[in-house]
């Protein structure tokens, strides 16, 4: 049965320096606050892991946790580039980023390999691209029955995965609905698992479209309302775009992110 | 009354009618979706919108401002798991056209999203990357693409290949088993160019009204094919262009 | 856009003589109205795939619709034996009965590569029993990135896939919920489908747990009220226990069956 | 009062004692179906049963006439497919205990439900085949079997190998690469064996009440390892057998 923690007990016993993390959400209920609490923590060599390494991922690499990304797409959904991870990429600020880089499919399939015990997953995909050229995680593979050539990845397998969701009850059974992308198999891949809810109550009333986590199959879950600001939380809140408008000035320069990140997450106020 | 919208309002408005009523379509934000829902909206009532989000047959009533916007969900017939739009829908070829986007397009329609310029670990601009587009060029049973036309975006050669067009030419695609169709069509700001069935090599077929073949060629980086018989695009309609713009309105004012 | 069609005008154009036909139902949602209609229009030679064939394959089987069975449990569920498909195996009464033996993961994954477009799946199974003595599609495949050997299984794709589910709408929208089985990937896997359904409505409204087949990825739907009887339609009805449990003695002798049949199925009145 | 039960009612309240509270547990109809649910009811609140045909922490206030029956639906926590619940929940070992039928069983635990007698080909007896129980044996952590014991059943050498135990002894399953312990208990009607740790032969350890040695190796294909200390079962509670008995009558009477 999951824990309940609050977020920087969550965070401080889950997220070790070194380890492999995925705060997955594919551009709805992205764990915005538990990516906060890292940065807070200051985390520092982690491998980051995302299929769309957006504006929370931006902020962990201009604050210097990262020290490798792991992605299929990165930029600020909408809106344009992430400078941050431009920086980092082009200038090796604050510190140098290692990149291993896949297509949608492929990490996507890397993460279900990761939640069903297997070492590998096969695709139609990557051909013809330059994308294998630069990593060895991409591979052929030869059908036994028919001979055709097809294309494996090695199995995501994180330290530690960060969602968020709509709810727990008191056993920590996680609801999530809407767009649940990748996040029941980048929980279940991981070794450890910290969850993020709107709301914790008695009972899941079931909602069309859902997810279920069961509680045996999660680590810890905690009480963060709004924990996904300023992205998407079905049901709950939509999307801050003025925020995500505002986040390509703000990170543009090194000192107005500095300035951003001093006073909007190293020195805010955490919730219990 | 024709010369008022832009450049890229003609453009949407192109890409918009290349859709056919009835059939799937996997879309990518911006550009594309705007296209696509211009479509849904105007003369294609049934199109399939599909979004890499899991969101297959979304009807939304407002552009998504990502493709996690609730809306998308919302208006879905069915919202699936990343790994099954990708695995159940997008690889088996079950949608018809994949519309895409790109930072650089080459004259085989090798799309680049990847990295301009210096050395992959060193690049000059690093762009967001691959996301849904290698599948989507390889799989689906053709291809439009949706791109300003520039000197800077249509060069003899992309820096990094992304997706796959049609690689080096004709029968780059059969060797390498790839099942869809390939970059068939490219709508731009200029005019629409249309792959060679035999050379494979885009070629220029449609132009946007007032827009000259010169201007097309001095926003083409390689020597650009002409068809023989040039065609000019119908200016978008009064209705396209109230509807299009009713749509990116949309964009400015969301719920809270 | 799915067809509407009759039950029998859509069986007469989907399922053909020697056929791989594959009606599923993980013991709830059983096309049995489907099954019935197919030995009506007296269809041979058909390969039957089904992960539990159960009472409906016996049907099927007695009345000599089948020439091969590739399966991974056949019984009559929390009753006993099927006493057709073993006269079929040990007596080749009707006809003989060649079978194809899997595990339920092999069977599903099977299903999961045939839904994927990919000619085979991967999965950790079948290890160390004598299941793949017995048939050439249980192969070894290794791991190109850790040289571990795992177990690889080709794609099932079946001709015909007909299943029962809850409703439709009118442009052939499928919306079925409760256990949906393999369904969804064994229709995605058909080259054609057929699914019979409780009730036509307007509008699917959403239900917890629904699973929705779109239109356009179904050949066909047929309404077909009480299609899954004698079996469970979460929503309409239980199961028919007593009928599970008669047909233990109604199968057990060919002249009890085939009067059964003939009663039952053959001369029964048909659904408009 | 202590007579006041039958063998198989032993066996089901032994096979239910067994099972910890707060464990996952793939049960099996039948048997391991009623023997799961009589624990849950009891001494473990927190068992959760998972169901192969997706239920995920089912909690039926009667026994399922089949594993397609709607009180697993309605009673689970989640709901997933079946390749979902072999490829995400079983496979990787997230299942502390597997609990499986046998018709036939020999020393090292290895199970047949395929065939029994002649050629594969031309059996004796066709028997309704593997299901789940394949990779069951070899996933879960630790595999408890229930099965009525005689000679019919507990045979030296299974005539086929439909879910395997310890192989032909030790090494074996770290051999093949099996994760799971393999079949740990095997609960009879007559009593209980458990495989040795060294050996891995499964080795008479318990009795249930009344039930002697001779009666079990008269049961026995092979010639029974017996413990040195043979513990004796307690009689079932007349709680126990209440609720078996009120579970069991479940089954006779299903809402229409």
């Amino acid at each position: 049965m999951a824990k309940l923690v609050s977020l920087a007990d969550g965070v401080a016993e889950l997220v070790r320096d070194g380890d492999t993390v995925a705060l997955e959400g594919f551009t709805h209920l992205i764990p915005f606050a538990a990516g906060h609490e890292i940065i807070r923590q200051r985390r520092r060599e982690l491998t980051l892991v995302r299929m769309t390494p957006d504006v929370i991922y931006d902020q962990l690499i201009g604050a210097g946790c990262a020290r490798r990304l792991v992605f299929s797409w990165g930029g600020n959904p909408g809106v344009g580039s992430l400078h941050r991870f431009r920086d980092a990429v082009q200038n090796s600020w604050p510190v140098p980023l290692e990149l291993e880089e896949h297509s949608h499919a492929g990490m996507a399939n890397r993460y279900v390999a990761g939640a069903s015990g297997l070492p590998f997953a096969v695709l139609r995909g990557y051909t013809g691209t330059d994308l294998p050229r630069h990593t060895t995680n991409i591979r052929p593979i030869d059908c036994p029955f028919t001979g055709e050539t097809l294309t494996a990845v090695p199995a995501l397998r994180p330290d530690v995965t960060v969602v968020h969701a709509q709810r727990a009850d008191r056993a920590g059974n996680v609801q999530m609905w809407g767009i649940t992308g990748v996040q029941k198999e980048a929980v279940l891949a991981a070794e450890r698992s910290l969850v993020t809810v709107e709301e914790i109550v008695d009972e899941l009333d079931p909602v069309p479209g859902q997810v279920i986590l069961p509680g045996w199959a999660v680590t810890a879950v905690a009480h963060v309302p709004d924990g996904a600001h300023p992205s998407y939380t079905q049901g709950y809140s939509v999307r801050d775009n003025d925020f995500y408008r505002a986040w390509d000035a703000i990170s543009r320069e090194r000192a107005s992110f500095q300035d951003w990140i001093a006073r909007h997450v190293l020195d805010a106020e955490v919730p219990a | 009354m024709t010369a008022d919208y832009s450049a890229d309002e003609m453009m949407t408005v192109a890409a918009a009618r290349q859709l056919r009523d009835g059939t799937a379509c996997f879309v990518g934000i911006g550009l594309p979706s705007t296209a696509a829902n211009l479509a849904r909206v105007t003369h294609a009532p049934n199109l399939v919108l599909i979004y890499e989000s899991g969101c297959l047959g979304a009807k939304p009533d407002r552009l998504p401002l990502s493709i996690g916007d609730g809306v998308l969900a919302d208006t879905a017939d069915a919202v699936v798991s990343v790994p099954e739009v990708f695995n159940y829908w997008l690889q088996p070829g079950r949608i018809d056209v994949g519309f895409l986007g790109a930072a650089q397009l080459d004259r085989y329609g090798n799309i680049n999203t990847t990295v301009i310029g210096g050395d992959y670990t060193d690049p000059k601009v690093r762009l967001p990357g691959a996301g849904g587009a290698p599948e989507i060029a390889a799989s689906c049973g053709e291809v439009v693409v949706i791109v300003r036309q520039s000197l800077r975006t249509f060069i003899d050669r992309v820096d990094f290949v992304t997706s796959l067009g049609y690689g080096a030419g004709p029968g780059d695609r059969a060797r390498l088993g790839l099942r869809g169709g390939g970059p068939k069509t490219v709508i731009t700001d200029l005019g629409v160019l249309e792959a060679d069935p035999v050379s494979c090599e885009l070629t220029l077929t449609r132009l946007h009204p007032g827009v000259t073949v010169d201007q097309v060629r001095a926003a083409t980086g390689w020597p650009l094919a002409v068809a023989d018989e040039l065609a000019t695009n119908e200016p978008p309609t009064a209705d396209e262009l109230a509807i299009l713009r009713a749509l990116e309105a949309t964009k400015q004012a969301v719920p809270s």
